[in-house]
């Protein structure tokens, strides 16, 4: 331990209860001037809380804390920021009919007696923008941003204040490998300074690399802080879910299907508002990866194909010619889409687990005059709850109090129980813990074993690598190449979603 | 961590705590008043005063009813006074015209439905806030209602139409088994059927819903054609019990369905609610409106009380689903 | 050039029987005329005359949404050098060319001796009112009047119900209350119907009698056939509205007009 | 991908572009109309029906800005008719009482905060959703303004108080002058401040603006304050209009109000709008209000016509922005 450097903020016995449920209990943890320090643990340990309870959003039930030997009892976000205390959300909270400038500044406009300065405003976000290298239109309405880009922004905003911890949220989980990086050197150059950063995230090999410290918590306990040269991923998964796990990605249950089985979608020269002249075709069991950078038009395709945006060119399922308007004519025809925003597209959060388990299979449940057939419907809910080990107290849990990686696997769920024979997955392990994450990888293989035709859109490289039997490279709203599984090298791929490749 | 529990269909003590849990804060609010009023004047409670009630308050019930499903689905529809109002007219002329009753009644019916229908599509179709779309055609519905009469009250002299609203059936007023049956209708079509839970799901999120298959345009304009069917039924009872149709009739009364949906839990964001609740708020104010004029309290101080029971009522049902977490 | 007349409401019997009349007139005068509607709304009864104002009309008739208030648009009417003349609601605080009105006060004294005849002197009374309407509030005034001359007849609820719904539930809830009731006055017709339905409906034909205000058809009606209606105050608006454009039309021409033209409302029994 | 651009301030003439492209569809409708009324009528387009025009949507246009505000924030006030009505009284009893021009005016608009101040509270702190809130009070305040005349108006004989609803300064309507020194105040405290900067930052994203530490709860009572303070203002320009305080002065208003705040492309899920829009929508109200009194439109048929213009404005409106993509 480098007990050399001193500790700017400290935790000791802090818990916190939400009426029944113990979302921390006795954490404590040692934050230490230009170090990251990353917080590991499953989804729903209680992460986002204690970073919550560290800014003000939340008052802590009990144990103390200080900040640079003093007490420290931030009363709100803006108290704990004007005492050095800095985050970048989870969630993302911006205000999506401002501009980006607007919500970088948000709070500590350039003013003089309550008269903002725009000029000033702007130009001082341009500046972080800019200084921060981030590819974003200050004057542009946060609304019409992707959610990548929202991302940066959310980040962007964090690190407008000088601050002397700042903390990050899972702010990678919206991001591909490229904004990765923007963020890492950020990052570096923040640690350089002697900022504190208290780091959060579910992929393990960005932990290994960017991490000085390692705390890992387990249901809202503290369990170990390690120093990242003296530990390893094993180790830590270990720690983290209190059992070993040796592989990350499941091995496929069957062969991959060869170019003798006629595919299940083909799609022909798809073109619509940010993309075009897309083609290529997915067999039964085959999972065909989407990788690319942000913003490279992999989400548009899928809405388009899901009957969600207008759109030219042809769509072949199971090789008769569809004509797919919306969703409902989507699912009828056995198409799934687990979509990428759970919050806005996926769930009905203040509905039960078991509704939103069941909503995209409707039909399924429906007796005689539209009566809801409850029993079969409870049946199924828990079924899905069972087979992906979904943590929630009883089907009748509201969807929205559930830990975040829950959450994803509820949309997952709501999926698998309309049997789809062309599942499309949009980022499907974002912000999902390493264990869950392989329990998913797992179904996936499952489904594909089953002949389910599956297109895996994903910004995680080693996710793709992992996985797909192919992979469709897209770039601007083109898709580039699509390579087959004996071609497939990180660096190939990196090559073709940036452009390099000739 | 919490084990996932699957709770086994509920027995009838439990259902009662459940009720208890979920309609808590708004009984005691209803009881209080019952026992206030009974308290203050001892004819309060008597079978006949409560037949009365539930006479007085059928119009706005069986309204709100139709409002509850509009809000469930995060909508609003300011336009039911003036429907209520042409319902009537519609009803008078088509009986003036000499139709008779069973053709006046589902002539009127599909008058309801078609005004419903309108705000429906305008809402869906053309993506404006319901709350323009139905201010708009609020104003729209009640200048048609004038036009076949000048602005004057149609008289009602068929024996069938005014029978609805002052007849009785196995001893009970005949409105009091409308309402009966509607509310059994719209609770069954609401807790036990695949269009009820669309309404929730889509009041919930929705983006949601529409990424789920379900066709929320359709929805939508389906559930303002009931609202419309709903309100031109407060209608036909409204003016069967007035003998006549007004041209003023049901002004305002928007306002008070959606205050009794809201005293009854239905969150105007969407996706919360309950037909149960809603009974339970039409209730609280027609127990109110008829205590206090058995007691003659002034017109003005009705107005405060009645601005005071419902703040105070709304605020212990928030407060009791907010202790239960 | 014409008339203008800017009338207080369209949905009420009296007032479309008043707006057909002045029509009639005009027509069978030749003169022009242009009716405006205030909803109850003074403010918008000051703005319809504005436009009224603006557009250059020879002589404005109006009937107050508020006796006090049309001052304002009286005002107006007066600065642009156009003449006025009330029909139905006087105007308390302007001066206008000439006002043709009911005496509301001695119309609710007469509802009020109806009444006292009817109960034979001793009873239980219950009054339906709209108190933010003046002449409303002159009727129940004569009314009560009227009955101070008669000890044993009490005055057991007074509550308000302006439409005929509110009506209808205010007389079930007070009937509830004191079933002793033996007379109920409504303000208007729609109330005095409205509390002749409540009164059958509660099973007290034999012992409730109802006595309205403005005698419109329906109502005159079921004075006729409803042996709970006992009798009706009759407003004239026909006479009404033709003393008032032929007022008008005397003012256009420059001749002198009578400043107060009181129209006596008669009281309607059955035959 | 976006090039982080710099954009030079804006000048005038892209500032035109600017507006044009947030206003183009409701200026359409504005200028549609007075063409249309223009060519109906030649009285239409004089200076002095359109100081008419002006001087007769000031009420609404004031209680608009304030509505505003509240709309901005996702709120709703549907108290601002009764405490127009309780202004207007507030101010004739004060005057009535000899306590002068100028106290009785700060007295008014004291009373006017009050107001505006208690359905802030209430909707904050007790956490209850303000459509319910401000149902509540708008009968609490309608009930409160008959208590003092028990329902009669009241006279207004102050020779100050009436002036500013009729008297001219610089050859202007002293009520002109109040609509534009309160539409500037507005515009720019919307517009140019911290203040406002909050307000659309709450409305946006409530749970953001409570992340980014605003005091959302005060924001809330500060601006149903200001709402209050603004159909106060209302109340005196139309007691001052009308030389007397009348009981049921405002009546539905609110509904004008929000018309005219919605029509100039305020969002009611908060977040987004602006006082310039609010006082075109306004102005279209009034024209519209204007134009068929002169072309002496039948009441019924006003109804109808003034629906089917808000739907068609707003719907214009709204395709042209959804246009701009
Ligand atoms: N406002 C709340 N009300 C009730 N329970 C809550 C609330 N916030 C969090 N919880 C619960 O507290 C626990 C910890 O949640 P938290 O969001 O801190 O998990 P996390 O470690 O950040 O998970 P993830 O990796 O999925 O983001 C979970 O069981 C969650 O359901
Ligand atoms: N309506 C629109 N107007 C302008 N640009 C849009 C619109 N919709 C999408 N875009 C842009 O099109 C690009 C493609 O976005 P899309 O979400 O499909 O990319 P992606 O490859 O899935 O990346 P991500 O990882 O962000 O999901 C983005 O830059 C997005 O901002
Ligand atoms: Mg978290
Ligand atoms: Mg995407």
């Amino acid at each position: 331990m480098s007990e050399a450097t001193p500790v700017v903020l400290s935790m000791r016995d802090v818990s916190k209860r939400f009426g029944p449920v113990e979302a921390l209990k006795s954490m404590r943890l040692e934050v230490r001037p230009g170090r990251v320090h990353t917080i590991l643990g499953e989804n729903g340990a209680g992460k986002s809380t204690l970073m919550k309870i560290l800014v003000g959003v939340h008052p802590p039930s009990g144990g103390e804390m200080r900040l640079e030997g003093r007490p420290y009892q931030p009363q709100s976000p803006r108290d704990a920021a004007a005492q050095g205390i800095a985050i970048v959300f989870q969630e993302l909270s911006l205000c999506n009919n401002l501009t980006v400038a607007e919500n970088i500044m948000a709070m500590h406009e350039p003013s003089r007696l309550g008269f903002i300065n725009d000029r000033e405003l702007r130009a001082r976000a341009a500046e972080l923008v800019r200084d921060l290298g981030l590819p974003v239109d200050v004057d542009a309405k946060v609304g019409r941003l992707s959610i990548a880009q929202r991302q940066l922004v959310e980040i962007a905003k964090g690190l407008s204040r000088p601050a002397k911890v700042l903390i990050l949220d899972e702010p990678t989980s919206s991001l591909s490998d490229s904004e990765a990086e923007i963020l890492f050197l950020i990052i570096d150059r923040l640690k350089a300074r002697g900022t504190a950063i208290l780091y959060i995230s579910h992929r393990m090999e960005e932990i290994m690399r960017l991490s000085d410290d390692i705390t890992v918590i387990r249901d809202g306990a503290y369990v170990a802080t390690r120093q990242r040269d003296e530990t390893s991923i094993e180790e830590l998964i270990t720690l983290m879910v209190g059992r070993r796990m040796d592989e990350i990605y499941p091995l496929r249950l069957a062969p991959a299907p060869g170019p003798e089985v006629a595919p299940a979608l083909e799609v022909q020269g798809l073109s619509g508002p940010g993309f075009r002249e897309i083609s290529f075709d997915v067999r039964p069991g085959e999972i065909l990866g989407f990788f690319g950078l942000i913003g490279s038009g992999r989400s548009e395709v899928m809405k388009a194909l899901f009957g969600m945006g207008a759109h030219t060119g042809q769509v072949l399922l199971g090789g008769k010619p569809a004509r797919i308007g919306s969703p409902a004519e989507a699912i009828a025809a056995g198409i799934g889409f687990v979509t990428e925003n759970r919050k806005e597209e996926g769930l009905v959060l203040g509905a039960a687990v078991r509704p939103n388990i069941s909503m995209a299979a409707l039909p399924q449940f429906a007796g005689s005059a539209g009566f809801l057939r409850f029993g079969r419907e409870r049946r199924a809910a828990l079924d899905e709850v069972r087979r992906l080990a979904i943590r929630t107290s009883s089907l009748n849990t509201i969807a929205g109090t559930l830990s975040g990686g829950n959450q994803q696997k509820i949309v997952l769920a709501k999926w698998l129980l309309t049997r789809p024979r062309v599942l499309i997955l949009d980022e499907p392990t974002r912000g999902v813990d390493v264990g869950a994450k392989f329990e998913i990888y797992r179904i996936i293989r499952e489904l594909a074993a089953e002949g389910t035709a599956i297109l895996l859109v994903s910004s995680e490289l080693p996710e793709v690598l992992g996985l797909a039997d192919r992979i469709a490279m897209m770039s601007e709203g083109a898709l580039k190449a699509t390579l087959a599984r004996s071609e497939l090298t990180p660096e190939r791929v990196m090559a073709h979603a940036t452009g390099t490749h000739q | 961590m919490t084990q996932t529990t699957d709770n086994t269909p509920r027995a009838g003590r439990q259902q009662l705590v459940v009720a208890l849990h979920q309609y808590g804060g708004i009984l005691v609010s209803l009881v209080l008043l019952c026992v206030i009023f009974t308290l203050l004047n001892e004819r309060f409670m008597t079978v006949a005063n409560l037949t009365n009630i539930l006479q007085q308050v059928a119009v706005v019930a069986i309204a709100a009813f139709g409002m509850t499903w509009v809000i469930l689905l995060g909508e609003i529809d300011l336009s039911i006074g003036s429907i209520i109002a042409v319902a009537g007219m519609a009803g008078a002329q088509a009986l003036a015209f000499g139709v008779g009753f069973v053709p006046a009644l589902l002539f009127t019916l599909a008058a309801g439905a078609l005004m419903g229908l309108i705000n429906g599509v305008l809402t869906a179709k053309l993506a404006l806030p319901s709350f323009i779309v139905t201010v708009a055609t609020m104003g729209i519905y009640r200048g048609f209602v004038s036009l076949p009469t000048n602005g004057a009250p149609a008289m009602i002299s068929d024996a069938s139409w005014t029978a609805i609203g002052s007849d009785r059936l196995a001893g009970i007023p005949i409105i009091i088994w409308i309402v009966g049956v509607l509310f059994i209708f719209n609770h069954v079509l609401l807790s036990r059927t695949t269009f009820g839970r669309r309404t929730y799901l889509t009041g919930g999120n929705r983006e949601a819903a529409l990424y789920s298959g379900i066709k929320v345009d359709r929805l939508k304009i389906a559930i303002f054609t009931l609202s419309g069917v709903m309100a031109a039924i407060s209608g036909i009872l409204l003016s069967s019990r007035l003998y006549s149709a007004q041209t003023n009739a049901g002004m305002s009364y928007e306002l008070d369905a959606i205050a009794a949906a809201v005293l009854g839990g239905t969150s105007l964001a969407g996706g919360v609610g309950t037909m149960v609740g809603t009974l339970i708020g039409a209730l609280i104010i027609g127990v109110m409106n008829n205590g206090m004029n058995m007691l003659s309290v002034p017109y003005f101080y009705q107005l405060i009380v009645k601005g005071l029971v419902i703040l105070i009522a709304v605020w212990l049902d928030v407060r009791a689903k907010r202790r239960q977490g | 050039d014409g008339i203008g007349a800017s009338l207080l409401t369209q949905q009420h019997p009296f007032y479309i029987e008043l707006a057909d009349a002045m029509k009639a007139e005009a027509k069978a005068k030749g003169v022009a005329l242009e009716v405006s509607i205030a909803n109850q709304d003074l403010n918008k009864q000051l703005a319809d005359v504005e436009d009224f104002i603006v557009k250059g009309v020879d002589v404005i008739v109006i009937s107050p949404v508020d006796s006090q208030g049309v001052a304002a648009a009286i005002a107006k009417a007066d600065a642009a050098g156009i003449k006025v003349v009330t029909v139905d609601v006087p105007a308390a605080e302007a001066k206008v060319t000439s006002h043709i009105g009911t005496d509301n006060y001695t119309g609710g004294v007469k509802a009020g001796e109806l009444m006292a005849e009817v109960l034979g002197g001793k009873g239980k009374v219950a009054i339906i009112d709209y108190p933010t309407v003046q002449s409303v509030v002159a009727r129940v005034e004569g009314f009560k009047k009227a009955l101070e001359s008669h000890p044993e007849i009490e005055i057991v609820a007074q509550q308000t119900g302006i439409t005929r719904a509110e009506a209808l539930a205010v007389s079930q809830n007070m009937l509830q209350a004191n079933p002793e009731i033996t007379g109920i006055f409504g303000f208007g017709d729609d109330a005095a119907l409205a509390a002749a339905v409540a009164v059958k409906s509660a099973g007290l034909e034999d012992q409730v009698k109802v006595i309205g205000f403005d005698g419109m058809e329906e109502a005159r009606n079921a004075v006729d056939t409803n042996p709970v209606m006992v009798g009706v105050i009759q407003q004239f608006p026909q006479e009404m509205g033709k003393t008032a454009i032929d007022t008008a039309v005397d003012v256009i021409a420059g001749k002198e007009v009578p400043a107060e033209q009181p129209i006596v409302p008669g009281v309607y029994t059955r035959k």
